[in-house]
């Protein structure tokens, strides 16, 4: 009795193959990735291999890019070279990043998917919390944080996370809501699943794609948060960071251009890549264009 | 000259510093004394060779055994509410200022201020009080009146610190905290034509570019306390502009390294010598600050009478240094460090504190000190954290204030050890000689035997080393070229502005 | 016989998708005569919209093409009107409704402006006297208390109302044409039987053609004249609905009709009704379409020719397009 | 009207929230108030410190503090600041104004312009300017707004000296009304314009995204089939509902206009809130940070209602209550 | 085909409500009452139908009836025990003896999990079998049962069409070996011509495996061919219960004789000259504020004052049962 099948059958791709090929035909993303392979590679050497000092005075003060051999991109006030400090100090401001944003993501979907799934009083006291932390402007929020409790890399992160999961808890929370609701969480409900089972199994993995992509973009965000920190001169100086380059250099700007802006280059495009990969995984993954 | 004078015309002075109110009777700080020194008058000013010159005072004379001061103002000079200055004021002042300012030792002998009339005020001495002088000039001896000030309320937090009635050439018009100062010719000032200029307008600029900027651009005429080398350069060579470090000799403001003297290892003099050593005042001065700042040897400023040339100068030395350090028994290790130290900065003035710091953290690994460098998100929590004597090392800037005994003594008197008090003896120096030295100073009036005293005091110091001095703080003032008389004594523009006028109006 | 008022020659769509370009629609050709019902019948994506909306000028572009084909309203090629003539004849000649009464209306405006928009923009009217239309024709399409739902938003309105406000905005105009897609599918069945009900009232009184597009086989039984019988963007087969419903050639009209539980079909022994006929497998994703006959891979009466060619439609008044009928009636 | 009293009522509470929030955030924190205050005046003896901690009410407990605290706001009295000896409220209320000025033009000219490029775009999905408004929105976005600003002052100090860069008015400037409107208007070009790139970026992105999201919909397509004119059917029925996602985030973006304002006004030394805040952080005049915080919060309370009413007034679906 | 006669369900006087969104700070809270008092019974092996209009509270009578969704009020009997009662362990474990089929076959299948473990899922959660080859043979064979092949076992639900989709879920819900399954619209959102196969599949697996199914619809057609007794409900009460030739030979309620004047019919042809004349009017009343009396007086052609004020209540009438006070004969 079984159906005859159409002849020239659908080649069976999964949905993240799928995803993946959209991705490889965005250019915008495809360039993102090569961007930011080339930026954690230069990282990666800058932190792991290079053994140069980014505080050493290697030169006279300010000099200008190229001025000698052996200081490309010129040297800071200090007389410390730039490009040193680009490589070292990319590892921090990635890492500031990162953790921020895996902070984000971890309390933002915890709070979000219980919201989403329980809703009702739970919904509404979580929800209340979430305004709480979202009527306050972040980045102020995030100075009296990081300034109370001293600047260190880890205080940056964690104030950065701090002021920045509401909006992660948002999206989670709308897309448990709307998934919730729909039938394969009931059809999983009807086969004698658990709660648990239920919100990690199967919304989860469901709500993922939008929540990949914030992530991704909260990067971004994280990054720039952490610049605009340092920039204000709270960012932690014992650790040479893109922010930090940025903001010690700030009020030399008149006379020397170069240690702001090459540093404020990095991570513009850092950030650049983190948010065309971000779009270029939202387009990937938003089923709209995928039907067609 | 006079005659040529064109008086008229306003004036724009950018600062950086944000005064709390404007009251320099209670407040110390540029900040304040800038505006505060225009709103009120002093009983003198201080000319640029240290000599005292009348102001509201026509004259003064010190009594031969040195325990009164007599003083007689000028005449018809009023407040800005049209309410004569009499003596009471002067008493009422000088007891304000020595219940209230944080320089204690300015008049701390002075014992009562009899007023025989309206015009004469005798000040009386419980000891020889040689810095008296210089105390009643400039900003630090504001003369209030004492109908307003003296209604009772507390004078730290009376509401006319920030509306004020002066005694100074400019009356206030507005004062928008942390923003901008507006202040007005006072028609009845006791000096007849002056001041020349119709209005000053003090603007707090957060950012420094910003104010040189506006410097350029004709938007601010004046911009004093300007201590960044490269600003100071690129404003010297901008047009029309004149850049001077005149006028900041009395301030003496000393950038220093501080040892914690009661902590291992840095309770070892020798330490504290070898990491002396370790520093190259010449290219911090050179290098660092592009030769705008100048190297300061000891701990009374250079440029005042009573600095002592012979002091050691801890010229860079590191075989010496290392030498120090293995005679103190500090062995390097596989990595070659010897020790970590930690080292503070006040915050908020790059250049001359944080640079430093940092150029200490690549510069003492050469003798085997690894170093930290602790940085303090505000002024409060490094102040905090050095009044509390939590600290190893610490870049820090304190002033002279022209006289020793305001400014110098407060740093290595024992008795000045005082918790929780920045600007004391922090470093927790005690020296008995040193003491002695500083108390017979302070009260000796003859100018050959207080110098030979202070000659020890500073031979002292220099070699133990509670502090390493390193430069003076370069302070300059950039100033539109067509403005004349610029204050040239020791105060700078923390002296009246009444006789400076535009030659030509911008 | 008279003249047709649409005639619809040789159509041809294509769209841009990504699997290169397919063709949605491959040759459609009909009439549709003055106040006659055609009925469009098809499984879902074999086409039926397009069509309604290449006559209507609305195939999205991108990713749409129409690649060939002739319209002629009236005899005039609609091609070769200017853009604005073009815009003229949406909405005043021909109309449409469609099948989501639910978005099928402008959220943000009430329903008495979007009606009077239309006739605001076809006739010349004051604004006053256009609200005063939208309200009589709000009462010619049943609507209960009419004036006070002029003012009413679409979201405070049932399917069945808004569907009614869709056909008053239909006919403002009194268009000659009246296209409606799938006008019932979304609503409940009593609410079904109202709106046909309402359609047939307005064919006869203002004498439009319509042209209903359905896959309910009960609804064209019950409103067409004709039916088109639509399959993976062609026409199979054509003919008066009693031709098609009681005597369908093409083998997907006859499962079409077999596989529908309809009432008032005998019972079997057991009480229960026959099991019901099947098409097997699915229409066939145009990308996949192949050389010859689309529906060749479900068709029970497949030879090799079917495989090879493309049958074309044939016959004139009862038209089909199927190797094995052709063969037979050949 | 009920729902805009409990729109306030709530509103109310969460400020009180947010500033018990960060009255014990700041007192729990390490460093002592009292010592910062002495600071200030130079330095100062134990027994000052006793005085001064007697003085602004730091000896009592921390709730007991709380409790005045809360009871003063109430009453409109936001404390007094340490470091000016001032009434907070008024500090704060001095600042407002060239705060609200700047995000207000900022968030104006990102929109306006956001969204007319986004509309745009919108109409030629694959065209170059849907490329271009793809890029720019990238661009815009990702660079720091501090670092677009130095960017923008070395361009427009150094190179091409046209536009003032600091402040909010000449400091010399004494004149008419008219002449003071037009000195502010031209010192307020650089920071807003610095300020907006960013959300520029954001508003034409999402307008872009809006935009084809609604031109797709079927009730454009019915608008289409009435024969309305192709301009109309995009600036009147599909502008009109592509605005509400526009809305949304608008309201959103408030408390980011703030956090943006911050640098900005830093930079360019623009004299409002934000650099008050950043000004009492550094000082710890935690009553005026306080101060700050809590009208800050309240800007974008106030922001959210707002929004929520416009939203209202656009779209007439939530607008009925007792929705069905 | 066994006609047993014991009900394997009985639901009495089941009832569900929603909490409504307070009109004000203060307002007390309101309910909408979806479900009011509904009763019916499934006899073991047969096909129970319910339809009405949309919104008339089938389905939520459906998930109330195997608790997922929570009933108000009212006892579910399955085989005796009350559903409704049981503890959240013993309902899981219950679970295996009543399944469900969705309407929409696009959202009831996770698209993130492929249809085998989609399919075994069930076995898993109710540790049916052995673990491993055991469960991979039931899958097999499960695939098999509903007309799909072995080698689309790995594919995600994406790759099926609609109809396959609905065959997986069918395969889904009968995974546990039940007794009971709940079908909600299986059909509705397909095209006839997969209808047909998905009904005649239905139909099979009735008769091979002895299924009873509680059969949702709103197509008199659709019940017509597969429900043995049919209840038709308007606004969350049952108005007509009765088996099925009864009530498509001669209804009772009016509601129901209209839901048979409106059905599709290939036999009413315009070229007949066949006019609808409809007797009902309009839309149904809103279910948040039903009028005192018969739901359906509104629309009633035969309503009479006693309609508006006085509300029937189900009682037998010839072979079924009807809730109206002026029953048609
Ligand atoms: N924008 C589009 N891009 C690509 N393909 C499209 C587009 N719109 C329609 N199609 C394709 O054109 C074909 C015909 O679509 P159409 O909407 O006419 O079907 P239909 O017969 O109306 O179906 P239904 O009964 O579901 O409404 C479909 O296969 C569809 O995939
Ligand atoms: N979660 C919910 N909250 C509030 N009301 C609900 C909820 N779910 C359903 N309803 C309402 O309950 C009533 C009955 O809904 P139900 O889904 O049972 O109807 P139905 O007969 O299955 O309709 P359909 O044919 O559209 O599926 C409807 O008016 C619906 O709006
Ligand atoms: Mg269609
Ligand atoms: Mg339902």
């Amino acid at each position: 009795m079984s159906v005859q099948e159409t002849r020239r059958a659908i080649k069976p791709v999964s949905p993240l193959r799928e995803a993946a090929q959209m991705f490889c035909r965005n250019r915008p993303a495809i360039f993102g990735t090569v961007l930011l392979s080339l930026i954690v590679a230069a990282v990666f050497y800058g932190t792991f291999i290079s053994g140069a000092d980014p505080y050493e005075i290697v030169w006279a003060p300010q000099a200008f890019p190229g001025e000698a051999e052996n200081i490309p991109l010129g040297t800071d006030y200090m007389g410390r070279d730039i490009l040193t400090g680009l490589l070292k100090g990319g590892g921090p401001t990635i890492a500031v990043g990162l953790s921020a944003a895996l902070i984000t993501v971890v309390i933002g979907i915890s709070v979000g998917a219980m919201a989403g799934y329980f809703g009702g009083w739970a919904d509404n006291a979580l929800m209340r919390f979430t305004e709480f932390f979202q009527v306050l402007p972040a980045l102020l929020f995030a100075m009296v944080l990081v300034t109370l409790f001293s600047p260190t890399l880890t205080t940056i992160a964690i104030a950065i996370g701090i002021v920045s999961w509401p909006q992660t808890a948002r999206l989670t929370r709308a897309e448990f809501l709307r998934i919730r609701n729909l039938e394969y969480v009931t059809a999983a409900r009807a086969v004698g699943a658990g709660n648990n089972r239920i919100i990690w199994r199967v919304i989860l993995p469901n709500a993922l794609p939008p929540l990949i992509v914030s992530a991704t973009l909260t990067i971004g965000v994280a990054i720039l948060f952490e610049a605009g920190l340092s920039f204000l001169g709270l960012g932690d100086p014992n650790t040479m960071s893109w922010g930090l380059m940025i903001g010690a250099n700030r009020s030399y700007l008149l006379d020397a251009w170069w240690p702001v802006t090459f540093p404020g280059l990095a991570i513009f495009l850092t950030v650049l890549a983190v948010s065309l990969i971000g779009d270029g995984l939202n387009d990937a993954f938003n089923p709209k264009l995928r039907q067609r | 000259h006079a005659q040529d004078i064109e008086p008229g015309g306003s004036v724009v002075v950018v600062s950086t510093q944000a005064p709390r109110h404007l009251n320099p009777a209670v407040q110390s700080g540029i900040a304040t004394a800038v505006p505060g020194t225009q709103i009120f008058a002093s009983l003198l000013k201080y000319d640029e060779n240290w000599q005292p010159q009348p102001y509201l005072a026509e004259s003064w004379d010190v009594a031969e055994d040195g325990l009164s001061v007599t003083i007689t103002l000028v005449e018809g000079a009023t407040f800005h509410d049209g309410e004569p200055i009499t003596s009471e004021d002067v008493r009422f002042s000088i007891m304000t200022v020595r219940d209230n300012h944080p320089f204690q030792t300015m008049f701390e002998p002075v014992s009562d201020v009899e007023t025989p009339d309206e015009r004469t005020a005798v000040i009386k001495l419980s000891k020889p009080h040689p810095a008296l002088l210089l105390a009643m000039s400039g900003a630090l001896l504001p003369i209030i009146p004492e109908h307003v000030y003296g209604d009772g309320q507390d004078v730290q937090v009376h509401p006319a610190n920030s509306a004020p009635v002066g005694s100074g050439p400019f009356r206030l018009v507005e004062f928008d905290p942390g923003r901008q100062i507006t202040l007005e010719r006072y028609e009845d000032f006791f000096i007849e034509g002056r001041p020349y200029l119709d209005r000053i307008v003090i603007r707090i600029v957060s950012d420094p570019s910003s104010m040189v900027l506006a410097l350029e651009a004709g938007e601010a005429d004046i911009l004093p306390f300007l201590t960044a080398s490269q600003d100071i350069r690129r404003l010297e060579s901008g047009e029309g502009l004149a850049v001077t470090n005149r006028g900041y000799e009395g301030i003496g403001a000393i950038n220093w390294l501080a040892f914690n003297t009661n902590k291992a290892p840095l309770d070892d003099i020798r330490v504290r010598q070898a990491i002396a050593y370790a520093i190259d005042r010449d290219f911090i001065v050179n290098a660092l600050h592009r030769g705008v700042s100048a190297p300061q040897r000891g701990p009374i400023v250079e440029s005042n009478p009573l600095f002592n040339e012979n002091v050691e100068a801890y010229d860079l030395d590191l075989e010496k240094a290392t030498a120090l350090l293995d005679e103190a028994g500090h062995a390097p290790d596989a990595n070659g460090t010897r020790f970590t130290l930690t080292v503070d900065y006040l915050p908020g003035t790059g250049e001359q504190q944080q640079n430093i710091a940092e150029y200490l953290r690549s510069q003492l690994p050469k003798i085997g000190i690894a170093v930290e460098v602790r940085a303090s998100p505000d002024f409060p929590t490094w102040s905090q954290r050095i009044s509390s004597f939590d600290f190893d090392l610490t870049m820090d800037m304190v002033f002279n204030w022209g006289d020793p005994v305001i400014g110098v003594h407060r740093t290595y008197l024992s008795s000045n050890i005082r918790e929780g008090v920045i600007w004391s003896n922090t470093q927790q120096y005690s020296n008995d000689r040193v003491d002695e030295l500083l108390e017979e100073a302070a009260v000796e009036n003859d100018p050959e035997r207080r110098k030979a005293l202070y000659d020890e005091f500073q031979t002292i110091v220099t070699d133990e080393l509670p502090v390493y001095n390193i430069n003076l703080i370069p302070y300059h003032t950039a100033y539109d070229e067509r403005l004349g008389n610029m204050p040239e004594g020791i105060w700078g523009l923390m002296q009246s502005m009444d006789e400076v006028y535009w030659i030509e109006q911008p | 016989m008279s003249e047709p008022l649409l005639k619809v020659d040789d159509l041809r769509v294509e769209f841009d998708t990504r699997h290169g370009r397919v063709t949605a629609l491959d040759g459609v050709s009909f009439d549709l005569m003055p106040a006659e019902t055609l009925g469009i019948v098809g499984e879902s994506g074999c086409g039926k919209s397009i069509t309604a909306l290449s006559l209507m000028g609305l195939i999205p572009s991108p990713p749409g093409h129409v690649t060939g084909g002739r319209i002629e309203f009236e005899g005039n090629d609609i091609a070769a009107m200017t853009k604005r003539r073009q815009r003229q004849m949406r909405g005043h000649d021909i109309a449409m409704i469609f099948q989501e009464p639910m978005t099928s209306l402008n959220p943000v405006f009430t329903i008495g402006d979007q009606i009077a928009e239309a006739i605001l923009l076809h006739q010349d009217v004051s604004r006053g006297e256009a609200r005063n239309r939208s309200i009589e024709l709000l009462k010619t399409v049943g609507m209960p208390e009419a004036e006070r739902r002029a003012r009413a938003f679409p979201h405070e309105l049932s399917g069945g109302m808004r569907q009614r406000v869709m056909i008053a905005m239909a006919i403002s105009c009194r268009p000659r044409i009246l296209i409606a897609d799938e006008p019932t599918t979304a609503l409940d069945v009593t609410v079904q039987a109202q709106i046909f009900e309402l359609m047939r009232g307005i064919q006869e009184e203002f004498g439009v053609a319509i042209m209903l597009i359905t896959h309910d086989m009960g609804a064209i039984a019950e409103m067409a004249d004709r039916v088109a019988v639509m399959y993976a963007g062609r026409i199979i087969e054509e003919g008066d609905a009693d031709e098609i419903l009681d005597n369908p050639l093409h083998p997907y009209t006859r499962g079409l009709i077999g596989c529908i539980p309809l009432l008032g079909k005998e019972a079997r022994d057991d009480g229960r009704p026959p099991k019901l006929a099947e098409i097997p497998g699915v229409v066939p994703p145009l990308h996949l379409l192949g050389q010859g006959c689309s529906f060749a891979d479900r068709c029970p009466l497949v030879h090799d020719r079917c495989h090879r060619e493309k049958p074309l439609l044939t016959g004139s008044t009862h038209c089909v397009a199927c190797h094995a009928t052709q063969m037979e009636a050949a | 009207m009920v729902y805009l009293l409990r729109r306030l009522a709530f509103g109310v509470l969460l400020l009180a929230g947010v500033v018990i929030l960060n009255f014990l955030l700041i007192r729990l924190a390490p460093g002592d108030p009292a010592a910062v205050i002495a600071g200030e005046m130079g330095g100062a003896s134990q027994e000052v410190l006793a005085s001064i901690r007697e003085r602004y009410g730091l000896d009592k407990p921390l709730l007991v503090q709380l409790g005045i605290y809360l009871s003063n706001v109430v009453r409109g009295d936001l404390g007094e600041s340490y470091f000016f000896n001032r009434p907070v409220i008024d500090l704060i209320l001095s600042r407002l104004g060239p705060t609200i000025l700047l995000v207000m033009a900022a968030q104006l000219l990102a929109i306006v312009l956001g969204v007319f490029m986004g509309v745009l775009a919108s109409l030629k999905p694959q065209g170059f300017l849907s490329g271009f408004v793809a890029v720019i929105s990238t661009v815009g976005y990702a660079a720091p707004v501090f670092w677009t600003g130095m960017m923008l002052t070395i361009l427009f100090a150094s190179i091409f000296p046209i536009l003032p860069v600091e402040g909010m008015s000449s400091a010399r400037f004494r004149g008419g009304t008219f002449d003071y409107i037009l000195n502010v208007a031209r010192h307020l070009i650089l920071p807003a314009t610095t300020l907006g790139i960013i959300f520029l970026a954001q508003y034409a992105r999402l307008a872009r995204a809006a935009m084809i999201d609604v031109l797709g919909a079927d009730y454009v397509r019915t608008a289409r089939a009435k024969g309305v004119p192709e301009s109309r059917v995009v600036f009147k029925h599909a502008l009109r509902n592509a605005v509400l996602p526009i809305l949304t985030v608008a309201g959103l973006q408030f408390g980011n206009l703030i956090s943006g304002a911050l640098l900005v006004e830093t930079v360019f030394n623009w004299p409002g809130m934000g650099r008050l805040a950043f000004d009492s952080i550094l000082r710890r005049d935690y009553p005026v940070l306080l101060g700050v915080l809590f009208f800050s919060a309240m800007m974008v309370v106030l922001a959210n209602i707002l929004t929520d009413l416009s939203y209202r007034l656009a779209d007439p679906r939530i607008n009925t209550e007792g929705r069905s | 085909m066994s006609a047993s006669t014991k009900p394997l369900l009985e639901v009495r006087d089941l009832a569900v409500r929603f909490e409504l969104p307070k009109a004000g700070l203060f307002a007390p809270k309101r309910h909408f009452h979806a479900v009011r008092g509904v009763s019916f019974a499934v006899p073991q092996g047969r096909t129970l139908g319910i339809v009405g209009e949309s919104g008339s509270g089938k389905t939520t009578t459906a998930m109330a009836a195997i608790r997922l969704r929570p009933a108000d009020g009212g006892q579910v009997l399955l085989d005796g025990r009350d559903i409704l009662k049981l503890t959240q362990d013993e309902l899981r474990r219950a679970r295996r003896d009543f399944q469900i089929v969705f309407q929409d076959p696009y959202s009831s299948l996770n698209p993130r999990e492929r249809v085998g473990s989609i399919v075994r899922e069930p076995l898993d959660l109710m540790k049916v079998g052995e673990p491993g080859e055991e469960r991979n043979e039931r899958v097999r064979e499960l695939f098999s049962l509903v007309g799909l092949r072995d080698d689309q076992i790995a594919l995600f639900p994406h790759q099926f069409s609609g109809g396959q989709r609905q065959r997986v879920s069918i395969a889904r819900a009968l995974a546990t070996n039940p007794r009971l399954v709940v079908c909600d619209e299986p059909v509705s959102a397909l095209d006839v011509a997969i209808q047909a196969q998905i009904l005649n599949l239905l139909r099979r697996l009735q008769d091979e495996l002895g299924l009873s199914y509680l059969f949702i619809s709103h197509d008199l057609g659709v019940v017509q061919f597969i429900c043995d007794e049919i209840a038709v409900m308007y606004l969350g009460r049952i108005v007509e219960y009765a088996p099925r030739a009864d009530l498509f030979r001669t209804p009772r309620h009016p509601y129901t004789a209209s839901l048979l004047a409106a059905a599709p019919s290939l036999s009413r042809r315009k070229s007949a000259g066949y006019r609808r004349v409809s007797a009902v009017r309009g839309d149904p009343p809103s279910p948040f504020n039903i009028p005192p009396g018969c739901a359906f007086a509104s629309r009633c052609p035969n309503a009479q004052t006693r309609c508006r004020e006085e509300e029937p209540v189900l009682r037998q009438f010839g072979e079924g049962r009807v809730a109206c006070h002026f029953p048609l004969d």
